[in-house]
C-alpha cells in the first residue's frame, strides 16, 4: 500500500520478534501493576468462595448482577479477532496482516476471562463444574439442552476451542522462526511447538487454505455466539429482554466494541514496541472506515429495539424504559450510549484526516468500549429491577466492593495474558508481513507507478 | 472449500480487452437495439398496459376502506422494493470494499433505480390505505402527520437519491457518448452529460458525489425499508412487536437485490453478449455475497422463531401461526427453500460458485422466493380485521388471490422491468469509463516460472 | 536404491530459480525436489507441481461428524429423562438445533487442523535435512537424489549460485530415520 | 426432596407395623393422578402472616432477620404483599399473599441447566436442592417472584435447634427454594392412603401448613382434577376467580378470588 516501508527481510524479523527479544522497564512495570489488580482480584473471589454468594450486591430481585454484565462486555470483545482475521482473510484484504494475531489473540484471553464470570456467578461453582464439565455420562443426570445455560457454555466452548486451534495453526511458522533463533528452554519450547515447520511449498499452501477454511468456519461460530449470550436473556420472559432482535444487535455490539478493542491494541502495540512501520496509519484508516458501517449498524438496531421496546406501549414494557430513560445511573449510561458510543466516534472516524491520527484513533476506541460497556449495564439490570408490575419487589441494585474488584480483576487479566503472551510469541504474524512484502508490487500507468498486489487469479 | 482451484483457472480475458473496444461494446446498445431486446420491451409494454387496467378495475374500483383488496397492490411494491430498490445498496457495497471484479458489475445493478418510479407511484396509492397512528401500536407514537408525511418524505427521497446515484455514476459515459454518437441520439446526451471534460476536477466532483449519494442510498434504503415493515406490516399485525423484523425484510431485500443483479447478468451474457465483460471471476464474487445473505436470510428468521417458541405466551403463539404455521405454512415452506436451502446447498461448494449457471440459477430461485415471501407478509397482515387489539385472538384465513390481483402483479412487475430496460437506451452498458480504468489497473507479469496479475490499488 | 537428500542453500530468488533450472537440466522433475521458503510464493513460481490435497475434504466429513454427535447428545439426553420442564415437548427440537449445530462446526474445525497437519505432514520432530537459514530468508531446494548422484547435484547447485549445499550424513540403513545435531542459535 | 417415605415424628403417618404395610407403603403409584391446585378467597383474607409464620415453621425456612431485610434477601415461601392505595386521609392497605404459582408450564424450569426444577407428574412444579447448581435462572425467569435464593449459609437460635420439621430437607448456600404445597404432607396423605387399600386421597385429607394455620380459612387446598372437591366447588360457585399475570400464559394453579370492596372493586388487582 501507500507507506509501505520496503525493510531487508532481517530488518523486519528483528523489528517484529523484539517485544520477545527485549524486555523494557515500562514492561515491568505493566506486569507488577496489572500483577496487583490481579492478586485482589484472586483474593476477591476467594473471598467470595469462602463466605458465599452473599458478598455480591445481589438481592433477591436483582439476582443477576454486574458479573454477568462484565461477562456479556467480554464475549463482546471477544468477537473483535474473528470479525477482523476471518473477514479481512475471505476479502483478502491487505492490510489485515498485521491486525489479525493481536485481534485473535485477545479473542482467546478475553473469552477466557468471560467463562470465569458466569462460572464463579453460581451458588456452588464445585457443583457446577462437577455437573456441566465434563459431560457427566455416569454420574445421574445429563443437562437440559432445552435451557440456554447449556447452549452458552457449549457455544463459548466451540468458539474458544476454536479460536485457538486457528492461532496455533497461523503460528506455526512463527514457531519454526523462532525455534531457529533462540536457545535454551525458549528454543525446546519453540521446537516442540513449530512440529517440525520446514516451509515447503506444499506446507505454505496447505498454510494459506487453512486460513480461508478455518476463517469460514470460525465465521459461522462467531455469529452464534453472542447470538446465544443474548438468548441468555432473550429466552426468558422479562419484559424488555424478551425481544427478538436481541441476537443480532448483540453480535454486532460486540463487533462494535471489539473491533474498537482492536484498535486501541494497536495503537498501545506501535507504542510499546515501536512497530510504527508496521502498524501504520493506514490500517487505522481502513479499520475506521470499517468501524463506521459497524458503528452505525449497530445504532440502527439499537434503535430498532428500544423503539419496539416502546412499540405495544404496554405498562410492563413502559416501566422499564422510563427507568432507563429517566432514572439514575440509567439516565446517565444512556448519555453514554449515545455519546461515547456514537455520536463523538464515528462522526470523527469520518475525517481520513482523524482516522490517520493513532491518538485520536486511540482515545475514541477507548470511549466506544466504556459507551458499549454502559450499553450492556443498561440492557440488563434494569429488565430484573422492573419486572413485572409487583411494584412491592421494585428493588434498586448496588454492585458491591467484592463485584467491582471482580470486575476490575477481568480487565487486569487480559491485560497480563495479553502482554505474557507478547512476551513468548510476536505479536504481529512475522511470516504474514513477510509475505505481504513478497507479494507487493508496482504498476506503472503514466508517469505514476501505483502501488500493487500480486493476486493468483 | 478447494481454494487452490480458483488458482489453476484461465486468466478472465476482460482486462487484455483494448480500450476502443470495451467503447464499442458500451454503446453498442444505444446505437441501435436487437431484436430480443425489442421483443422484451414489447412483452413489458403489454404487461404494463395490462397491468395498469386491472388496477383500475381492481383496487380502485374497490375504494380506500377495503384494505384487502390491496393486498397485491402492496406485494407488488413489496417486490420492487426489494429487487430493484436494493440493487443499487449492491453496488455501493462494491465500490465501498473496492473489489476489483466489480467494475462491469455496478452499472447492472444501478440501472435498475430507473424503475423506482414505479414503486413510488404505487407507494402513494397505498398510503390512502393505512390508518393514522392514533391509538395503534406503531413507532410514530402520535407524531404529527405521522405515518403519512414521513414515510413519503423517505421514499422520495429514496427515489431521487437512486437516480442521482445512477445519473452522477453514468456521467462520464454520457459524455463518451456525447462525443461517439452522431445525430439525434447524441442530443439527449449533451444535455444530460453537462459539459463533463474529464479534468482531474471532474474526476474528483464525481468520486465525492457517487461516495456520498451511495452512502445516503443505503441509509436511505435501511430506513425506508424500515418504516415500510413497520407501517404496512407489522403495525397491522395486532401483538406484533418483533423487534427483527425490519431488519429481517431488510435483509430479505437485500439477498434479492444481489439476486436480481446476477440473473441480469446471466441474460446479459446469454442474450446481450457481454460474455467477456460478465466471467466466472464475476459470478464467483457476487455468488459469494449470495450465500452470505442466504445465511443471514435464515438467521434473522431462526432469531424471530426462537424467541417465540420459548416465551409461547398466547400473543407470540398468535404471531407464530399467523406468519409462519397456519394460513401462509407452505408460502413459507417455498420461500424457505429459495431464498435459504437454495443457496446453502448450491452455492456452498466453490467449484459451482466458479461456474456461471449455479449462481445464475440460484439468483434465479430467489428472485421467485422473494415473490412468495412478500405475498405471504403482506396477505398476513392485509387480512386481519381488527389492528386495535392487544393481540390476535383468531387467525384470519388465508387470503386467496382473485384474477385481477394475479394480473396486477405480473402486470406491474412487467411494467416496471420494461422502464428498467428502456434505461439501456440512456445510460451505456458496460459502463465504459470503470472498465477502462481497471483495465489500466491490471497487468499480466511474469514472475519467475510462473504468470501473475498485479492489481494496482491506488490508495 | 539408497536415497540422499541434498540441500541447496540460494541467498535470493533469482539465484534459486537458477539452482532450479540447474536441477531440471540434471534430470530431475518437479515432484522430485522442493522449495523451503520463510514465506509463500505465488503459485508455482518455481515451476507448477502436481501434488494434490483433500484439505477441502475434512472440514465436511468433520462437519458431518459432529452434526451426528449433537444430535446423539441432544437426543439421548431427552430420551433417557422425559422429565417435564415448561410444559415443553418431551422431545424438542429447537434447542437440539442449536447444539448440534455448535457440534458441527466445532467438529469441523478439529477435523480441519487435524487435516492441516496431516496435509503439510505434521509433526515430524526428528529434523531431515534444514538449515536455520532458511527462515533467516534464504530460499533452500531440498532434493532426494540417488545416492551416487547427490555430490554432483550439490555440484550443480553450488554452480548455480548456492551459497552452501549440505549433504545428508551417508548411512547405510533404514534412510530418513536417522537425526541430525539441531543446528542452533543463529543469533538469540 | 421430602423426608424418607416413613420418618419419624411424621403425625398422620401410622408406622408399617408388618412386612404386608410395607408392601402396601411401596406399591406403586394409583391409577388416579392428583392435580393439586390452591385458591386464595382475598375477600377473607384479614393479613395476619399467620400462613407466612407458619410456612417458616413447617418448612424449615431460616429465620428472617432484620439485617435479612435490609439486604433485600428474605426468603418467605408464602409473603403477603402490602399496597397503600390512595392518599391521606382515605388511605387503605391492600395485601395479597403470594405462594408459588405452581404453573402448569412454569417459565422457571426449562431455563435450568440441571434438571433441578422439574414438574412432577401431580402438578407441582418442584426444586431438586441437590441437583441445583445455582445459577438462578430460574429466579431470574419468575414472575411472581417465589423463588428464594440462599446467599448464606442458614443458621437457626440454639433455641431453635429441636424445631426443625424432620420430614423437610434443610437447604445449603448456593441453593435456590421455594413453595412446595407442603410436598411432604402430601407424601404422608398418599402413603396412608395406599396403605388402607391402595385408595385416592380424600378431599381436604392434604392441607398445607398455611391453609392450616389460616384463622379466617381463605386459603383452601385440594385436587382440581377432582370435579367434587372443596376447590372445585368453591371455583365454580363463584365469578371472582382469576390468575395473576394469566396473559403469560404460563396458567398457574394458585387461583385467587377477587375482594368485594364497594368502593375500589379492582382493589385485588395488586
Amino acid at each position: 500500500m501507500l507507506e509501505r516501508h520496503s525493510h531487508s527481510t532481517e530488518q523486519i524479523i528483528e523489528d517484529l520478534l523484539r517485544p520477545v527479544t527485549q524486555t523494557t522497564t515500562m514492561n515491568w512495570v505493566a506486569f507488577i501493576v496489572l500483577g496487583g489488580v490481579l492478586s485482589a482480584w484472586v483474593f476477591a473471589i476467594g473471598w467470595m468462595f469462602y463466605w458465599g454468594t452473599g458478598v455480591l450486591g445481589l438481592n433477591r430481585q436483582n439476582i443477576w448482577g454486574i458479573l454477568i454484565v462484565n461477562f456479556v462486555f467480554w464475549i463482546g470483545i471477544s468477537h473483535a479477532g474473528v470479525m477482523i482475521s476471518a473477514i479481512l482473510r475471505l476479502s483478502q484484504a491487505e492490510w489485515r496482516r498485521p491486525v489479525t494475531r493481536a485481534a485473535e489473540v485477545m479473542t482467546m484471553f478475553s473469552l477466557m476471562t468471560a467463562m470465569t464470570l458466569p462460572f464463579i456467578h453460581t451458588g456452588r461453582p464445585w457443583r457446577t463444574a462437577y455437573w456441566v464439565f465434563p459431560y457427566d455420562f455416569w454420574r445421574g443426570i445429563w443437562p437440559d439442552v432445552r435451557s440456554a445455560l447449556v447452549m452458552d457454555p457449549s457455544a463459548v466452548f466451540t468458539y474458544l476451542s476454536g479460536t485457538i486451534m486457528f492461532v496455533y495453526v497461523t503460528m506455526i511458522p512463527d514457531f519454526a522462526l523462532l525455534r531457529d533463533r533462540s536457545i535454551g528452554w525458549r528454543h525446546a519450547l519453540y521446537r516442540v511447538l513449530a512440529l517440525g515447520f520446514k516451509g515447503s511449498e506444499r506446507q505454505w499452501k496447505i498454510q494459506t487454505i487453512s486460513g480461508f477454511i478455518l476463517a469460514a468456519i470460525m465465521l459461522s461460530i462467531f455469529v452464534s455466539v453472542h447470538s446465544i449470550v443474548s438468548w441468555d436473556f432473550a429466552f426468558s420472559l422479562d419484559p424488555v429482554w424478551h425481544s427478538t432482535v436481541w441476537a443480532p444487535y448483540f453480535v454486532i455490539g460486540a463487533v462494535h466494541s471489539g473491533v474498537s478493542a482492536v484498535v486501541t491494541l494497536m495503537a498501545l502495540m506501535r507504542w510499546m514496541f515501536k512497530f510504527d512501520d508496521y502498524i501504520r496509519e493506514e490500517h487505522f484508516d481502513a479499520i475506521g472506515r470499517l468501524l463506521v458501517v459497524v458503528g452505525s449498524t449497530w445504532m440502527w438496531f439499537f434503535l430498532l429495539d428500544v423503539f419496539f421496546d416502546l412499540w405495544r406501549q404496554d405498562p410492563t414494557d413502559d416501566a422499564i424504559m422510563r427507568m432507563r430513560f429517566f432514572e439514575w445511573p440509567y439516565t446517565l449510561l444512556l448519555g453514554f450510549i449515545f455519546i461515547f458510543g456514537y455520536f463523538i466516534p464515528v462522526p470523527i472516524w469520518l475525517f481520513r484526516r482523524f482516522r490517520r491520527n493513532i491518538k485520536v484513533m486511540f482515545w475514541t476506541s477507548i470511549l466506544v468500549n466504556i459507551g458499549m460497556w454502559s450499553e450492556r449495564y443498561w440492557l440488563v439490570m434494569p429488565g430484573l429491577q422492573r419486572k413485572f408490575q409487583w411494584t412491592f419487589d421494585w428493588v434498586p441494585y448496588r454492585p458491591g466492593p467484592v463485584d467491582i474488584t471482580i470486575v476490575l480483576g477481568t480487565f487486569a487479566l487480559v491485560g497480563f495474558l495479553l502482554l505474557v503472551f507478547a512476551k513468548l510469541f510476536p505479536p504481529v504474524p512475522v511470516w504474514d508481513e513477510l509475505e505481504g512484502q513478497r507479494f507487493a508490487g508496482e504498476i506503472q500507468v503514466g508517469k505514476r507507478s501505483v502501488p500493487a498486489i500480486i493476486r493468483e487469479f | 472449500m478447494e481454494v487452490q482451484e480458483i488458482e489453476h483457472r484461465e486468466l478472465p480475458r476482460l482486462w487484455e480487452l483494448p480500450p476502443q473496444r470495451v467503447i464499442e461494446d458500451g454503446l453498442r446498445r444505444i446505437r441501435g437495439s436487437g431484436t430480443v431486446y425489442k421483443v422484451m420491451l414489447l412483452i413489458s409494454a403489454v404487461c404494463a398496459i395490462v397491468g395498469i387496467i386491472a388496477f383500475i378495475v381492481g383496487p380502485i374500483s374497490s375504494g380506500w376502506n377495503d384494505r384487502q383488496a390491496w393486498t397485491y397492490v402492496a406485494i407488488t411494491f413489496g417486490i420492487l422494493m426489494c429487487t430493484i430498490g436494493s440493487a443499487p445498496c449492491f453496488s455501493v457495497c462494491l465500490r465501498m470494499v473496492r473489489g476489483h471484479w466489480r467494475r462491469p458489475v455496478n452499472r447492472l445493478a444501478e440501472i435498475w433505480a430507473i424503475g423506482m418510479i414505479v414503486p413510488l407511484i404505487l407507494f402513494f396509492f397505498l398510503l390512502g390505505i393505512l390508518p393514522d397512528t392514533v391509538g395503534r401500536s406503531s413507532f410514530w407514537f402520535g407524531w404529527p402527520v405521522s405515518p403519512y408525511l414521513w414515510d413519503s418524505v423517505m421514499m422520495v427521497a429514496l427515489v431521487i437519491c437512486g437516480y442521482g446515484f445512477l445519473y452522477v455514476g453514468a456521467l462520464p459515459d454520457m459524455a463518451i457518448a456525447r462525443d461517439q454518437i452522431e445525430g439525434e441520439g447524441g442530443g439527449i446526451f449533451t444535455r444530460l452529460s453537462r459539459g463533463f471534460r474529464g479534468t482531474l476536477y471532474d474526476w474528483q466532483i464525481i468520486d465525492r458525489a457517487q461516495g456520498i449519494l451511495g452512502a445516503f442510498y443505503v441509509l436511505l434504503y435501511v430506513g425506508s425499508m424500515t418504516v415500510i415493515a413497520g407501517d404496512f406490516i407489522e403495525a397491522l399485525v395486532p401483538g406484533d412487536n418483533s423487534a427483527i423484523f425490519p431488519a429481517q425484510y431488510t435483509i430479505e431485500g437485500l439477498e434479492a437485490g444481489i439476486a436480481v443483479t446476477i440473473f441480469a447478468m446471466g441474460i446479459m451474457r446469454y442474450l446481450g453478449g457481454l460474455d467477456e465483460y460478465l466471467e466466472a471471476e464475476q459470478f464467483f464474487a457476487a455468488a459469494k455475497l449470495q450465500l452470505a445473505l442466504g445465511l443471514l436470510y435464515f438467521y434473522t428468521h431462526w432469531t424471530e422463531f426462537i424467541i417465540w417458541w420459548y416465551g409461547r405466551t398466547p400473543r407470540e403463539v398468535a404471531l407464530l401461526k399467523i406468519f409462519y404455521f397456519e394460513p401462509y405454512f407452505w408460502l413459507f415452506c417455498v420461500a424457505f427453500a429459495t431464498m435459504f436451502l437454495s443457496p446453502l446447498f448450491i452455492l456452498v461448494w466453490t467449484r459451482v460458485r466458479m461456474g456461471i449457471v449455479g449462481p445464475w440459477v440460484t439468483s434465479g430461485l430467489v428472485l421467485v422466493g422473494i415473490i412468495i415471501d412478500n405475498i405471504r407478509l403482506y396477505s398476513a397482515s392485509f387480512s386481519t380485521p381488527n389492528i386495535y387489539l392487544q393481540e390476535l385472538s383468531t387467525i384470519p384465513k388465508a387470503y386467496v388471490p382473485g384474477v385481477t390481483d394475479i394480473l396486477l402483479a405480473v402486470g406491474l412487475l412487467g411494467g416496471a422491468v420494461g422502464v428498467c430496460l428502456l434505461g439501456f437506451k440512456l445510460v451505456p452498458y458496460p459502463s465504459i469509463w470503470e472498465v477502462t480504468a481497471g483495465i489500466y489497473l491490471r497487468v499480466r507479469r511474469k514472475y519467475l516460472k510462473t504468470e501473475v496479475v498485479l492489481i494496482g490499488k491506488p490508495n | 536404491m539408497a536415497v540422499r537428500g541434498v540441500l541447496g542453500l540460494f541467498e535470493n530468488v533469482d539465484t534459486a530459480v537458477a539452482g532450479v533450472d540447474a536441477v531440471n537440466e540434471m534430470g530431475f522433475g518437479r515432484s522430485d525436489f522442493e522449495v523451503l521458503s520463510n514465506c509463500p510464493f505465488p503459485e508455482g513460481a518455481f515451476g507448477e507441481e502436481q501434488e494434490m490435497h483433500r484439505l477441502g475434504l475434512w472440514p465436511v466429513v468433520g462437519a458431518a461428524c459432529g452434526f451426528a454427535t449433537g444430535l446423539l447428545i441432544t437426543g439421548a439426553t431427552q430420551m433417557a429423562y422425559p422429565l417435564v420442564t415448561g410444559g415443553k415437548p418431551l422431545f424438542s427440537i429447537p434447542p437440539m438445533i442449536i447444539i448440534m449445530y455448535e457440534g458441527t462446526l466445532l467438529a469441523a474445525v478439529l477435523f480441519t487442523v487435524i487435516g492441516v497437519l496431516f496435509e503439510s505432514r505434521l509433526p515430524r520432530l526428528g529434523s531431515s535435512l534444514y538449515d536455520t537459514r532458511i527462515t533467516a530468508g534464504y530460499i533452500g531446494i531440498l532434493l532426494h537424489s540417488p545416492e551416487e548422484q547427490a555430490e554432483a547435484v550439490a555440484a550443480a547447485m553450488r554452480r548455480a549460485g548456492a551459497e552452501d549445499a549440505i549433504l545428508e550424513p551417508l548411512r547405510q540403513t533404514n534412510p530418513g530415520r536417522v537425526r541430525q545435531q539441531p543446528q542452533e542459535g543463529a543469533s538469540a | 426432596m421430602a423426608g424418607p417415605p416413613n420418618s419419624p415424628g411424621a403425625q398422620q403417618t401410622q408406622q408399617p407395623q408388618s412386612t404386608q404395610e410395607l408392601e402396601k407403603m411401596q406399591q406403586p403409584n394409583p391409577p388416579w393422578l392428583p392435580r393439586w391446585g390452591m385458591v386464595i378467597d382475598l375477600d377473607r383474607c384479614t393479613g395476619c402472616q399467620a400462613c407466612v409464620v407458619a410456612c417458616q415453621a413447617e418448612n424449615n425456612i431460616p429465620i428472617n432477620t432484620e439485617e435479612m431485610y435490609i439486604q433485600r434477601r428474605p426468603i418467605e415461601w408464602i409473603r403477603l404483599e402490602r399496597y397503600w392505595d390512595g392518599a391521606y386521609p382515605d388511605i387503605k392497605a391492600r395485601f395479597i399473599p403470594v405462594p408459588c404459582m405452581q404453573c402448569s408450564e412454569a417459565p422457571c424450569e426449562p431455563v435450568c441447566p440441571v434438571y433441578a426444577s422439574v414438574h412432577t407428574t401431580e402438578g407441582i412444579n418442584m426444586q431438586v436442592y441437590n441437583r441445583c447448581i445455582g445459577t438462578r435462572y430460574c429466579s431470574v425467569n419468575c414472575h411472581w417472584h417465589v423463588r428464594f435464593f440462599n446467599f448464606w449459609q442458614p443458621k437457626w437460635p440454639d433455641s431453635l435447634d429441636q424445631q426443625l420439621n424432620p420430614d423437610v430437607t434443610v437447604r445449603s448456600r448456593g441453593v435456590m427454594e421455594k413453595c412446595t404445597y407442603c410436598v411432604q404432607r402430601i407424601n404422608h396423605a398418599e402413603q396412608n392412603a395406599r396403605i388402607d387399600g391402595n385408595r385416592a386421597v380424600k378431599d381436604g385429607e392434604v392441607i398445607p401448613a398455611c391453609a392450616q394455620a389460616c384463622p379466617s380459612r381463605a386459603i383452601t387446598f385440594g385436587d382440581t382434577a377432582d370435579p367434587n372437591s372443596r376447590i372445585n366447588k368453591l371455583i365454580a360457585s363463584t365469578d371472582r376467580a382469576y390468575q395473576i399475570l394469566a396473559e403469560l400464559g404460563t396458567n398457574p394453579q394458585t387461583l385467587y378470588l377477587k375482594k368485594i370492596d364497594p368502593y375500589t372493586p379492582a382493589a385485588a388487582e395488586a
